[in-house]
C-alpha cells in the first residue's frame, strides 16, 4: 500500500437511553463540528475543505422514505461528494479509507448515527432476516445469536461464568468513560441471576437497547494528515468477510469470516502474533458469549479457548491485551454507530487521550465492527500511532 | 406505473403486511412543532443571509452556521405554485389510504419561508401564482404540531 | 497510488415489471452470470463486491446479506452502499474508489430492486419527505415532477405536446432496445390522452416500476488490460448531492446536475460537452425531466432545449445523442437504475449496443444517477487512455 | 417581526409517523418447488450443486461457493439432527408461537446444511443438542416453510 489513512479527529455523544430531546440531525451537528473544530476544517467549494462525506446509517431505522437524503446537509452534503454505507460503521471506515487511498479524496469526514428509540430494533432486525424461510418462521437477531450462543458454549464448553465475566468486565471498564450507558459493578452472580431472555443468553448478557447516539471522525491522506495534526492516528490493515446468511448453512461455534477479515486487515499490517503486537482491542459484542467468539476470530487465542483467555485475565484493563476498556457494546452503543466508535476509541487510546480508561502507552490497536444476524459481515481495522 | 404483463399463476408468492410506528423526536423543531400548536407558523432564520426555512433546519445547508434565531411568519402568504393528485397517497395522520381532494400548494410567507400545505378552493383552474393566501387552522385542541394543524388555505380578497 | 481503472464486463438483467419466477437474490445473480460471461471471468476471479438498492422499496434491512450466498461470494469482502435513488450511482463511484486502490484485482459492482414486490414502498411520503415535516404531505416522485415541470413550462415556454414529444423520443429509442422494460411504439396523441396523474405529468411520463439488476466488474490498469482487449476507461466520477438543502416547496428547480458537471468537465479539461462526449446516458425519471438536463449537462441554452425536440435533433445517430437505450422512463429499477445507465454507456463506447449503437467514434460517454430532489452522480467514461 | 418568540415553549415535542407496507414475496421457481413439495406431498427437499456435490436445504438457485445453477433436487427424509437450539422468552408480534417455545438449527439426514426452524412437542428443559428429529406437518397447508408446523424428537 503506498501512502497511509491518517486519523486526524475524532467525537462522540454520551450515548444514553432516550434523547427525547434532540432531533437526529443534532446528533450529526454535535459530532461533525467538533471533529470540523479539531481540525479547523471546514465545508468549502473551492476544495479546500472537506473533500467528501461518508454516512453509516440504517433508514429503514430513522423513518420510512429515505431519510439520510434529507439530513444530509447538516454534515455538508450540499453540492459535495456525500455516500451512505449501509453497514456497521466500521465498513464506513472501511470505505472512507478507499476513498483516500484511491488517490480521489484527500479529507473524509465520517459519520454515524443512531436513534434506537425511533422503532422497535428487534422488528426492524427481523426485516434483516431471509424472507421466505428465516423471516417467515420469526426468527430475527436475538434468536439468531441465541442459536450461535447455544452452539458455541456447548461444542467448546463454555461454562455460563465465562460468559458473565464479559459483561462483569464490560460494565466495570465503562464506569471509566464518561460516554457509557451502563456502569455499575455488577457481580457474575447478578449476571446469572437475571431473567432468561432467549437461552441461553439471559437479559443483562444483551446489549442494552435502546441507546441513542453518533460518532464522528476525520481521515486525511498521509501529507494532508501530517499537516492538521501532530498525533495522526494510522490505518495500518483493513479486512472485511460475508459469511452464510441461512444460520444453518455454517457452524455457528466457528466465526470463520471473522477469521478471514482478520487475517486479511493483519496480513496488510505485518502483524503476526496479535494478543502479544495489540496494546488494546475494541470490538462489537453485542451479546456475552460474542466478546468470547470474536476473541478467537480475531486470533488473540485458538479455537474454543475464549473461555480460558477472559479466565486468564489477559484482557482486563492491566492485561496483556486489554478488549474494550471503554465498556464495549454491553455497556450500551446503539448498533452500527458501534463499529466507528470502536475505531473513534482506538484512536483516542493511540493518541493518549482515553482518560481513566486509557491503557498506558498503547502503540497498536485492533478494532472491530459486525453487522448481519450472529455475524454475519465482519470487519476489522487495525491501527498505530 | 406500466402496462401490466401476463402474470405466470405458478409461482408461489406471499405478502408481509406491516406498520411500523416511528416515534419522531422534534429536538430543535419541538419550538416549531409548539407554535403550530399556537396558531403560529415559525422559521429558522440564517444570521448570514437572513434566509428563512421551513421545515426549521439546524444549520444553513449553503453557508454551514448554526441558526437559533426564529422568526414569525404571519397567516398569509404568496400562491408559488399548486398541483393535484390524483391517485389514492397514505394519511400520515391516519395511517390510511386515501384520495386527495384537495390541491397540494405551496406558499411563500410574509416573512419569506416557503411551505407546503393544501388548498381550499378545489377547481385549480382558479388558481393564479401570486395569489394572496390565508392559514385556516384546525380547532386549537386538536393541534398536535403537524403539517395538517393548518388545515387548508383559502384565497383572500386583496 | 491512484490506480487507472476500467470496467472489462458488463451485465444485466431483461427488465420486466413483474419476475415472479426469481427471488430479488436470483435476479441478482442473472445480472452478474451475464456480466461474468461477458467479461470472461469467473466468480473466483473477483475479490471485492460493492452492492446496493433503495432499501425502503426492498422492504429489507440490510438485503445484501441475504444475497450475498447466492452470488457465490461467501469469504469475500464486500460493502453495501446505498442513497435513495442515486443508489447506484454511490455504488459505482464506491467501487470505482475500491478497484482504483490497488488492493483488489477485480471488483464487481452490482445494482438491483425488484419493484414488483414493493407494493405501497412509495405511498409512504417517498421520494420527496424530510421524515417529519414533508412526510406529512402525500408527496412523491410524481408531485415532485408535477411542480418542476410546471416551473419549467412557466418559464420556457414549452407545451404538454413538447414533453409528449420527448416521451416518444425516448420510446422510439427503448424499441431498439432489447432489455428495456416498456417498449410501446407511442405517438404524441397516444401520450397526451394517457391518464392524468398530477398535471401535466402522465402515467406515461412517470418512470415504471422494474424488476431488474445490473453489474460490471472494475479492474485496475494492469489487470483490465489482461482480462480484455477493450476495457472501457472510468475517466473521472463525482457524487453530488443536495442532502435536504431545499425542498421542493422551497424552489423546485433544485438540482446539482450543472455543478456536477461543470466540476468533472474542469478536471478533465472538457470544454465543449456537446463534442467531446458522444454519447449521453442521463437518469430521467420523466420524461419533461430530460428536457432540464440537456440544458443542465451544457448541451443548450437555459430554457431552449425543447425546441431541440421540435426540430426532431435528438436520439440515436442525431445531432444530440442523448439516452440511446430509451432512458429511465421506459426501464427503471431504481436503485440499479443508474448502473444501467453505467452499462448502456460502456456498450456505447465499446460498440457493443446493437440496434441502438450511436453510428461513429465514440471517444467518450457520460452518464448519470439522480434520486431525491436533485442528487447526481456523474460517471465519465473513456474509450482510450 | 425578528425575536426570539419567547411565548412560545421550547418543550420537546415527539411525533408518531405511520408508516404502512405490505411487500411481496416471489419464492422464485426454485423456491416455489421446495415449497410445493412441502405443501402436496408433506416433503422436504434438498438441491444438489453439479460442482461440488453439496446438497442444500432450504433450496437456493445457485451454489454459494462454485456460484452454478443447481436443478437436481434430493429427496430427503425430513429426519434430522439438532446442532444447535435456543428458547424465545420474550414476545414479538411477528412470532409464530406465544412465548416460551423453541427455534433449532435441524441438521438434515442427507443434506449438507441445516434448517432453522421451531421444536414441538417436547418438554424445553429436555431440549439437547445431538438429538433426533423428525417434522410435523401442518393439517392445512398453503406452501409455506410453517407447513412444517415443527420438528418433534423422534423414537
Amino acid at each position: 500500500m503506498a501512502g497511509r489513512v491518517g486519523i486526524v479527529a475524532v467525537a462522540q455523544t454520551k450515548f444514553e437511553e432516550k434523547k427525547l430531546d434532540k432531533h437526529v440531525t443534532e446528533l450529526m451537528y454535535d459530532v461533525t463540528r467538533a471533529v470540523m473544530g479539531q481540525t479547523g476544517l471546514e465545508f468549502k467549494e473551492d476544495g479546500t475543505g472537506i473533500d467528501s462525506t461518508v454516512a453509516a446509517a440504517y433508514d429503514l431505522l430513522h423513518g420510512p422514505s429515505g431519510p439520510y437524503m434529507f439530513l444530509g446537509y447538516v454534515v455538508g452534503a450540499y453540492k459535495r461528494e456525500d455516500e451512505r454505507v449501509l453497514e456497521d460503521g466500521a465498513l464506513a471506515v472501511y470505505y472512507g479509507a478507499m476513498q483516500i487511498l484511491s488517490g480521489h479524496c484527500n479529507t473524509v469526514l465520517l459519520v454515524a448515527y443512531t436513534k434506537e428509540s425511533l422503532i422497535d430494533k428487534n422488528l426492524y432486525e427481523w426485516v434483516g432476516m431471509d424472507q421466505i424461510y428465516q423471516r417467515r418462521v420469526g426468527l430475527d437477531f436475538v434468536s439468531a445469536a441465541g442459536l450461535q450462543a447455544m452452539r458455541y458454549t456447548t461444542k467448546y464448553g463454555i461454562t455460563p461464568e465465562q460468559c458473565a465475566k464479559a459483561v462483569v468486565k464490560a460494565r466495570k471498564n465503562a464506569g471509566n468513560n464518561p460516554n457509557a450507558m451502563c456502569c455499575d459493578s455488577l457481580t457474575v452472580d447478578d449476571v446469572l441471576r437475571s431473567t432468561m431472555l432467549c437461552d441461553p443468553i439471559r437479559v443483562l448478557e444483551a446489549k442494552p437497547t435502546p441507546v441513542d447516539g453518533a460518532c464522528a471522525m476525520i481521515l486525511a491522506s498521509e501529507e494532508k494528515a501530517k499537516e492538521i495534526t501532530d498525533k495522526p492516528v494510522w490505518i495500518t490493515g483493513l479486512g472485511s468477510c460475508y459469511d452464510h446468511h441461512d444460520l444453518g448453512w455454517r457452524d455457528l461455534a466457528d466465526c470463520e469470516a471473522l477469521a478471514t477479515a482478520a487475517q486479511r486487515a493483519y496480513k496488510m499490517a505485518g502483524i503476526k502474533d496479535p494478543l502479544k503486537e495489540f496494546d488494546v482491542a475494541e470490538i462489537s459484542e453485542q451479546y456475552s458469549y460474542q466478546e468470547l467468539l470474536w476473541s478467537e476470530g480475531l486470533a488473540f487465542c485458538g479455537k474454543g479457548e475464549g473461555g480460558k483467555l477472559i479466565d486468564s485475565g489477559k484482557t482486563e484493563m492491566g492485561g496483556e491485551l486489554p478488549i474494550n476498556p471503554s465498556g464495549g457494546m454491553l455497556s450500551g452503543l446503539p448498533v452500527c454507530v458501534a463499529g466507528m466508535d470502536r475505531v473513534a476509541e482506538c484512536v483516542l487510546q493511540l493518541r493518549g487521550e482515553a482518560g481513566a480508561r486509557q491503557v498506558a502507552g498503547a502503540k497498536k490497536a485492533v478494532a472491530h465492527g459486525v453487522d448481519g444476524p450472529a455475524g454475519q459481515l465482519q470487519c476489522v481495522i487495525t491501527l498505530e500511532n | 406505473m406500466s402496462t401490466e404483463e401476463k402474470q405466470e399463476p405458478e409461482f408461489i408468492q406471499f405478502r408481509y403486511p406491516r406498520q411500523v410506528t416511528y416515534h419522531h423526536a422534534l429536538g430543535y423543531q419541538s419550538k416549531f412543532a409548539n407554535g403550530l400548536k399556537q396558531g403560529r407558523i415559525l422559521a429558522t432564520k440564517c444570521p448570514v443571509d437572513g434566509r428563512c426555512t421551513i421545515p426549521p433546519r439546524i444549520v444553513c445547508p449553503f453557508h454551514h452556521v448554526r441558526q437559533t434565531e426564529w422568526v414569525d411568519q404571519g397567516q398569509r402568504g404568496r400562491l408559488i405554485s399548486a398541483f393535484k393528485i390524483n391517485f389514492p397517497m397514505f394519511n400520515s395522520r391516519t395511517g390510511e389510504l386515501q384520495n386527495w381532494e384537495n390541491p397540494i400548494i405551496a406558499v411563500e410567507l410574509e416573512g419569506g419561508a416557503r411551505m407546503d400545505g393544501w388548498c381550499a378552493e378545489m377547481d385549480p383552474e382558479k388558481l393564479k401564482t401570486g395569489m394572496l393566501m390565508e392559514a385556516v387552522w384546525r380547532p386549537e385542541e386538536e393541534r398536535q404540531g403537524r403539517a395538517d394543524d393548518i388545515l387548508y388555505w383559502k384565497p383572500v380578497e386583496e | 497510488m491512484a490506480e487507472r481503472i476500467a470496467i472489462v464486463g458488463v451485465g444485466q438483467t431483461h427488465h420486466k415489471s413483474k419476475r415472479p419466477d426469481v427471488t430479488t437474490a436470483e435476479l441478482c445473480a442473472e445480472a452478474v452470470e451475464r456480466c461474468l460471461e461477458d467479461a470472461g471471468m469467473q466468480m473466483k476471479d473477483i475479490d471485492h463486491l460493492v452492492m446496493g438498492s433503495f432499501e425502503v422499496a426492498d422492504g429489507y434491512y440490510s438485503p445484501d446479506k441475504w444475497i450475498i450466498p447466492e452470488l457465490g461470494v461467501v469469504g469475500k469482502s464486500g460493502l453495501e452502499m446505498q442513497n435513495v435513488g442515486t443508489t447506484g450511482g454511490v455504488v459505482a463511484a464506491a467501487s470505482f474508489n475500491s478497484a482504483a486502490t490497488g488492493l483488489f484485482d477485480a471488483v464487481l459492482c452490482l445494482a438491483w430492486q425488484k419493484m414488483d414486490e414493493a407494493a405501497g414502498a412509495f405511498g409512504r411520503g417517498g421520494g420527496g419527505a424530510n421524515e417529519y415535516w414533508t412526510g406529512q404531505f402525500p408527496m412523491s416522485p410524481i408531485t415532485n415532477f408535477a411542480r418542476r415541470t410546471y416551473a419549467y413550462m412557466d418559464r420556457s415556454g414549452c407545451t404538454e405536446e413538447h414533453i409528449a414529444i420527448v416521451r416518444v423520443k425516448q420510446d422510439q429509442c427503448a424499441m431498439k432496445n432489447e432489455y428495456a422494460q416498456l417498449r410501446l411504439g407511442l405517438t404524441v396523441e397516444k401520450v397526451m390522452q394517457d391518464v392524468l396523474l398530477a398535471w401535466p405529468i402522465r402515467r406515461l411520463h412517470m418512470c415504471p416500476t422494474t424488476a431488474g439488476a445490473a453489474a460490471c466488474i472494475v479492474c485496475p490498469e494492469e489487470k483490465a488490460k489482461k482480462v480484455t482487449n477493450k476495457p472501457v476507461w472510468v475517466e473521472d466520477w463525482l457524487t453530488c448531492h443536495q442532502g435536504g438543502a431545499l425542498t421542493m416547496a422551497e424552489d423546485p428547480t433544485a438540482s446539482t446536475l450543472r455543478y456536477a458537471c461543470n466540476v468533472v468537465y474542469k478536471r478533465c479539461g472538457i470544454t465543449n460537452p456537446l463534442k467531446e462526449i458522444q454519447a449521453w446516458e442521463v437518469y430521467e425519471p420523466a420524461s419533461p425531466a430530460e428536457l432540464r438536463w440537456i440544458e443542465e449537462v451544457g448541451i443548450c441554452e437555459d430554457y431552449t432545449a425543447w425546441k431541440l425536440f421540435e426540430q426532431n435533433k435528438v436520439g440515436i445517430d442525431k445531432e444530440v445523442p442523448f439516452n440511446p437505450s430509451g432512458g429511465v422512463t421506459a426501464t427503471n429499477p431504481i436503485g440499479a437504475t443508474p448502473v444501467v445507465r453505467l452499462v448502456e454507456a460502456v456498450l456505447q463506447v465499446r460498440g457493443d449496443a446493437g440496434e441502438h449503437q450511436i453510428q461513429g467514434k465514440i471517444e467518450r460517454a457520460l452518464a448519470t444517477g439522480y434520486g431525491g430532489q436533485g442528487e447526481n452522480v456523474i460517471m465519465l467514461l473513456r474509450k482510450s487512455l | 417581526m425578528t425575536q426570539n418568540l419567547p411565548e412560545i415553549p421550547d418543550t420537546p415535542v415527539n411525533v408518531d409517523v405511520i408508516a404502512h407496507s405490505n411487500f411481496l414475496v416471489s419464492t422464485g421457481a426454485t423456491g416455489t418447488k421446495f415449497l410445493t413439495e412441502l405443501r402436496d406431498n408433506k416433503k422436504i427437499m434438498g438441491i444438489k450443486c453439479p460442482s461440488c456435490g453439496k446438497i442444500y436445504v432450504p433450496p437456493r438457485l445457485h451454489c454459494p461457493t462454485c456460484f452454478v445453477r443447481m436443478s437436481e433436487w434430493v429427496d430427503l427424509s425430513g429426519k434430522g439432527t439438532l446442532s444447535s437450539y435456543t428458547i424465545v422468552r420474550y414476545q414479538e408480534p411477528y412470532m409464530p408461537k406465544e412465548p416460551p417455545f423453541a427455534y433449532g438449527v435441524i441438521q438434515m439426514d442427507g443434506a449438507d446444511t441445516g434448517l432453522a426452524h421451531m421444536l414441538g412437542e417436547v418438554d424445553l428443559d429436555k431440549i439437547k443438542i445431538g438429538m433426533r428429529l423428525e417434522p410435523v406437518f401442518k393439517e392445512e397447508r398453503e406452501g409455506s416453510i410453517l407447513d412444517i408446523d415443527y420438528f418433534k424428537p423422534s423414537s
